[in-house]
């Protein structure tokens, strides 16, 4: 029986952490890379696993290899919760990139808050970044940012009466709220409001019903997955003559190939510069940094860029440049070097943090797109 | 050592309880633990549901749910302590276990099933729904239950996991002396009957509607209770955890183990609860690892793991 | 006033008439048997009267009390006890725990009381316990108590289910088929227990097909045919019956012996 | 009125979604009382298998009938290596196999295939055909005639054919069935392969509508799942009309009363009618035998 006890510790502290690898930095991920946010998680994970590669192949950062811890936490927000205390506690990481979902990363925030790690999400909601966390900063642009990109392009249309179809997911649910919040600051009428769940086949009845409200000059879909492209097809099915708007949440080429190029034609959405690479004017500060991402993601990976690979990316060139610029792993000097980020180009956005600005973009960063013959044009 | 013997399985289980963080190398294995109690609290309810009474529910994670978002709303809108939260979403779920209950028990096999499948899915849609309220889709924050306060004030300085591993245990022990007495209790006993004979049980006087009733409150308490820690626990809470899947997970926790034996169903709650964690190490095989993993258990050790592994055992000895 | 009177009871399954216009009596005490050809409708009576199907028509009547129709669990706070043709054991107990669980409706209390162990219900389940190893020992099966009730042979678990409808103390016991599957030794023994349980005052009443223990033990035969009943007396009187010799025989030799 | 014309063209297409799934439950269900969680990741497989043969060239009909033979190809394997090694265990443990199963063939499938979302052309175009006043998409018509097609054919070979009948046998008492010179073990085989053939079948049909990615067929079993149920397990005059009811009732309630309740408004209904009808609307009443 001793024998047996003696023999399960040693092996249980073999399955524990390794011992101290002082010359490496560690970071950890948990990310949807599976479930039903695995659109998100699947090229998040991938660009993070790249750009370890690549940073390593150059040398590391200030001479000290990083090691990187992912894990799938399938969008669970409890998953992530325990992935998140395994990456702070067993696995001794300096650094948390991910939370794929706004659930995921509201789930995690008390235990990086609580260990003092800093932590950079991936996922859209404003509620992760207002108020401000001192541990949590963020990439994607937030989707009341999204709302006001789109409710700018409208107003310089003149559409003032707009119905809403919105998917009941954390995403659309999320990005609904905030549009009905900001839509009467650009003398927007939201007078049709309907839903879809995630997993629905069919909006011809809420579309129905948007079509037959009197005095509706657009249509705008928050929402992610495959809802959007169903909207996008069963709305020229229906013959909608209107301007249609997509959420940020949808800015990728499969958007395209699922709705079809004919019932994606004229569709609006905010999205990144990444998505425009090729079309980007070249004095345009992004057009590097996004054409290298995409050309190395698209030959590694073969399959094409995705605005959410983006956000790890961008997360990723933050977080490097912020330890070399605190020149040491520790994490209380990682998160104050984050803070004072200033003009890093990412595929995003330009970012700028602040105590009390954890995103650090801008509308700006935002680019109106709108699909034409099946790829994407900038409208301004 | 019978299994199952009340006494036998209480000490195990302490035993196990206290024993094992001697062995744990980093917080994150009380973290495991503690979510090991939590699920083993809610199998312990399916073991008492479908254990002893023999009726089967896809939905019990509606009763997760309810006791989450107790914690999670009764402290802002009632402004009640969380912990008292705890005990008012035990009992809202045993009110609504006891108001569903008695149309859905009429129906058997996999119409009670599907009838407590759209119970669950129509929690979580309320829960999803109504965003003002629950937070909607994206979950919401859970107020501190503020035991580490108080024992830091009292001088005792512990980690969150630490503690909350010994509080889960806690109540996982009380949850199982519950289930355990009521086994060889004569409720027990006439549920168990009802399982073995619906019609035996009625002619010897088992008012089968009323104890099928019963059994399903319980169980719903204990859903609630579990759904109430995690909650606490996490400081937060997402509708996924009034949801279908976590039903299902409930369910096949408890059949992998054994749902005949309160140690069994705890024993599936453990395997399934490290599983993924261990799983990991497999990155994308994990799923189709874990779906293998299921199969073959059920295939070779159809009881269960514990009680197969019990019988093996004892067959040796023989 | 009888024990149980039961009055024009039938019932239909798909528009078939299964039992039609049923009636009979019994007295406490006394051991009234119903025969019949296979799918006379002797089970589909017994289900009615315990109270597992609701008739269409007719009514039973225990100790003056209109029961059609009530549900068993009540019917068993009235003292009806039953056995089963198919047996309906609870397999996954122990023989005595079969036994106990017979004496629900004695020792079951409070619920709450039952979770959290309270020495009422620990109190109740001791007696109880008591009582029904005195049932086991009552019928031959002591030495079983603690084995599970699957592993025993039918003729034992035939002996385990009259001890726990006996463990109700009934008032009326009805036994489908008791004897049936078992030996002539077994045979032997149920039918000596059932004189027994006869002469303590309790009423039974018998489906069974083996004529020998019928005729012998019986006070009073009924004898169904096609559902509906075709005779009723003592066993003397009922064994000459032409009509139930017919019905035992088949209508050939029942029209072969007109025609003779 | 062109709106409720609308509301229940769009219920039709979905619910002929779901009552292709729930006539896949029927027959492994009627051939050994398992309800196998696994049926929705048939749906699944006919869908992306579909798609990636679709995508390396092959033409549609040939995609389709690869990704039909594949599936059926899991579905006896499932029997053979799963379900018949089982024999004899409690239909719980069945149940989970067939939900550890699910899980397997999504695992794989992520790793074999990929996690992003797909769709392959309509059969015959997406030019919307006017109809009084709605309209509707060629695909759909697809969808329907499948679903009725199916039914037609599995209604056929319950009733009329010696194996359908024989399949029913086996159900009712394997045993039995096995005394009159039934082969039971093909049966099963039979069954799941049939079963797993009718879910391909359907994953071809709806994909261009529905859209198809590894983890689709969770939530389509489950509403197979409901409408088999609501219709009468077994049962595919139940399946059939469970199905398209719940589409009909999601639609309507998604047109005229709430876009966010209109699962509920279907789970709300199925109660209902099983507190009336406690085995569906086409369920065949049990009597006890005791």
């Amino acid at each position: 029986m001793k024998v047996l006890a003696s023999t399960a510790l040693a092996a249980l502290m073999a399955a524990g952490p390794a011992g101290p690898a002082l010359a490496d930095i560690k970071i950890g991920s948990t990310l949807a890379m599976t479930g039903p946010a695995s659109f998100l998680g699947d090229p998040e994970a991938k660009t993070l696993e790249m750009l370890v590669e690549e940073v390593n192949a150059a040398g590391g950062i200030n001479g000290e290899m990083i090691e990187l811890i992912q894990y799938d936490d399938g969008a669970d927000p409890n998953k992530a919760r325990t992935f998140a205390v395994r990456l702070i506690e067993d696995d001794e990481v300096v650094a948390i990139i991910g939370g794929s979902t706004t659930g995921t990363t509201l789930a995690l925030m008390p235990e990086v808050d609580a260990a003092g790690i800093p932590f950079i999400s991936l996922a859209g909601s404003i509620s992760i970044i207002d108020p401000v966390e001192p541990y949590t900063f963020k990439t994607p642009h937030t989707d009341r940012m999204a709302c006001q990109k789109v409710f700018e392009d409208m107003q310089k249309r003149g559409i003032s009466k707009i119905g809403m179809i919105s998917g009941t997911g954390g995403f659309g649910a999320s990005m609904r709220k905030q549009c009905l919040e900001v839509a009467s600051d650009y003398g927007i009428d939201v007078i049709a409001d309907e839903s879809y769940g995630p997993k629905d086949a069919d909006m011809t009845p809420q579309l129905t019903n948007i079509k037959a409200t009197d005095g509706i000059e657009a249509v705008l879909n928050p929402g992610f997955g495959q809802g959007p492209a169903i909207v996008t097809r069963n709305y020229s099915q229906l013959g909608i003559d209107l301007p249609l708007y997509q959420s940020h949440g949808v800015a990728s080429q499969g958007f395209i190939d699922l709705a079809g190029n004919e019932a994606a034609e004229g569709v609006r959405l905010p999205g990144t510069a990444l998505l425009v690479a090729d079309i980007l004017p070249a004095d345009d500060p992004q057009t590097e940094i996004v054409r290298a991402y995409k050309t190395a993601f698209e030959q590694k990976y073969e399959m094409p860029v995705s605005t959410f690979g983006g956000y790890a990316h961008d997360a990723f060139r933050i977080l490097v440049a912020a330890i070399e610029k605190a020149g040491s792993s520790d994490p209380e000097a990682i998160r104050d070097a984050i803070e004072e980020t200033s003009g890093l180009v990412g595929t995003t956005g330009t970012y700028t943090f602040s105590a009390d600005d954890h995103l650090g973009l801008d509308l700006s960063a935002f680019k109106m797109l709108e699909i034409n013959n099946g790829g994407w044009t900038l409208v301004d | 050592m019978k299994l199952g013997s009340k006494h036998t399985t209480l000490l195990v289980l302490a035993v196990i309880i206290i024993v094992a963080p001697f062995f744990f190398p980093s917080s994150y294995y009380f973290r495991v633990g503690s979510l090991i109690f939590i699920n083993g609290l809610a199998v312990t309810g399916i073991v008492i549901l479908t254990g002893y009474a023999g009726q089967v529910s896809l939905g019990h994670a509606g009763f997760a749910g309810i006791g989450a978002y107790a914690c999670a709303l009764a402290p802002v809108y009632l402004g009640v302590h969380p912990g008292l939260a705890l005990i008012i979403g035990a009992l809202l779920s045993g009110a609504i276990a006891f108001l569903v209950g008695r149309p859905i028990l009429r129906l058997k096999g996999y119409y009670l099933g599907v009838a407590s499948l759209g119970f669950g899915i129509l929690v979580a849609m309320l829960l999803t729904n109504e965003a003002q309220i629950t937070g909607g889709p994206d979950g919401i924050r859970v107020a501190d239950l503020g035991i580490r306060g108080l024992l830091r004030e009292m001088g005792f300085r512990v980690k969150g996991s630490e503690l909350w591993y010994v509080l889960t245990g806690i109540c996982l022990l009380i949850g199982a002396w519950l289930a355990l007495n009521l086994h060889d209790s004569p409720t027990g006993r006439a549920l168990r009957a009802l399982h073995g004979s619906e019609v035996a049980a009625r002619t010897v006087g088992v008012d089968v509607a009323r104890l099928k009733l019963q059994a399903f409150v319980i169980s719903a308490v204990f859903a609630s209770v579990s759904g109430s820690l995690l909650a606490l626990q996490n400081r937060f809470i997402t509708p996924e955890v009034a949801g279908f899947l976590h039903s299902v997970e409930m369910v096949t926790m408890a059949v992998l183990g054994g749902v005949g034996s309160v140690l069994g169903a705890i024993f599936g709650a453990a395997i399934l609860t490290t599983l993924p964690q261990v799983l990991t190490v497999f990155a994308e095989y994990e799923y189709a690892v874990l779906g293998l993993v299921m199969m073959l258990v059920m295939i070779f050790l159809r009881d269960g793991l514990l009680p197969s592994l019990a019988k093996l055992i004892k067959g040796r000895e023989q | 006033m009888s024990l149980l009177q039961v009055d024009g009871l039938g019932i239909e399954f798909g528009g078939l008439k299964a039992v039609d216009n049923v009636g009979f009596k019994v007295e406490p005490g006394e051991i009234v048997s119903v025969i019949g050809p296979n799918g006379a409708g002797k089970t589909t009576l017994f289900n009615m009267i315990s109270g597992i199907y609701l008739p269409k028509a007719g009514r039973v009547t225990l100790a003056g009390q209109d029961v059609t129709g009530m549900e068993p669990h009540l019917l068993a706070r009235l003292g009806l006890s039953r056995t089963f043709q198919n047996l309906q054991i609870f397999q996954h107990m122990s023989v005595l725990e079969n036994v106990v669980a017979g004496f629900h409706l004695e020792e079951s209390g409070n619920v709450l009381s039952d979770l959290f162990a309270l020495p009422g219900s620990r109190k109740r389940a001791r007696t109880v316990r008591a009582k029904a190893e005195v049932l086991l020992a009552r019928v031959g099966l002591e030495r079983a108590a603690g084995a599970e009730a699957g592993s025993l042979s039918y003729g034992a678990l035939k002996r385990l289910e009259i001890a726990r409808a006996l463990a109700l103390s009934p008032k009326i016991l009805l036994l489908d088929e008791p004897a049936a599957g078992c030996n002539a030794v077994e045979t032997e023994e149920i039918d000596e227990l059932i004189a027994e349980v006869a002469k303590s005052g309790v009423a039974i009443l018998l489906v069974e097909h083996d004529m020998k223990l019928v005729m012998r033990i019986s006070n009073h035969i009924v004898v169904l045919d096609h559902g509906e009943k075709i005779a009723e007396g003592d066993p003397e009187t009922v064994s000459r019956n032409p009509d139930v010799i017919a019905a035992y025989l088949g209508t050939a030799a029942a029209q072969e012996s007109e025609h003779a | 009125m062109p709106e409720l014309m609308q509301f229940l063209l769009s219920g039709l297409t979905v619910g002929a979604v779901y009552a292709l799934v729930a006539l896949g439950f029927t027959i492994i269900y009627n051939a050994s009382d398992v309800v196998n969680f696994a049926q929705g990741e048939f749906v699944m497989l006919g869908g992306m298998i579909t798609v990636f043969a679709y995508g390396a060239g092959a033409p549609l009909p040939l995609a389709a009938a690869v990704a039909i033979l594949t599936t059926v190809f899991v579905g006896v394997a499932l029997n053979k290596l799963a379900i018949e090694p089982a024999r004899g265990a409690p239909v719980v443990s069945l149940i989970i196999i067939t939900i550890g199963a699910s899980i397997l063939i999504r695992g794989v499938t992520q790793i074999v295939f990929d996690k992003q979302i797909h769709r392959f052309p309509a059969f015959t175009g997406d030019a919307p055909i006017p109809f009084f006043g709605a309209t509707l998409l060629p695909q759909s018509l697809w969808v329907v005639g499948g679903a009725l097609t199916v039914f037609v054919g599995l209604y056929l070979f319950f009733t009329k054919t010696l194996t359908g009948k024989a399949v029913l046998a086996t159900a009712n008492n394997r045993l039995a069935a096995q005394l009159v010179g039934i082969n039971t073990g093909w049966v099963m085989t039979l069954s799941f392969g049939l079963s797993a053939a009718i879910g391909a079948l359907a994953g071809v049909l709806v994909t261009p509508i529905t859209l198809t990615s590894y983890d689709v067929g969770i939530g389509l079993a489950l509403k197979g799942f409901a409408a088999a149920m609501l219709g009468g397990m077994g049962n595919p005059k139940g399946a059939l009309v469970g199905g398209l009811l719940l589409g009909v009732i999601e639609a309507m309630t998604a047109g005229y009363l709430s876009s966010q309740y209109k699962d509920a408004a279907a789970f709300v209904v199925i109660l209902a009618v099983l507190f009336a009808m406690p085995q569906g609307l086409f369920g065949a009443k049990s009597t006890e035998r005791v």
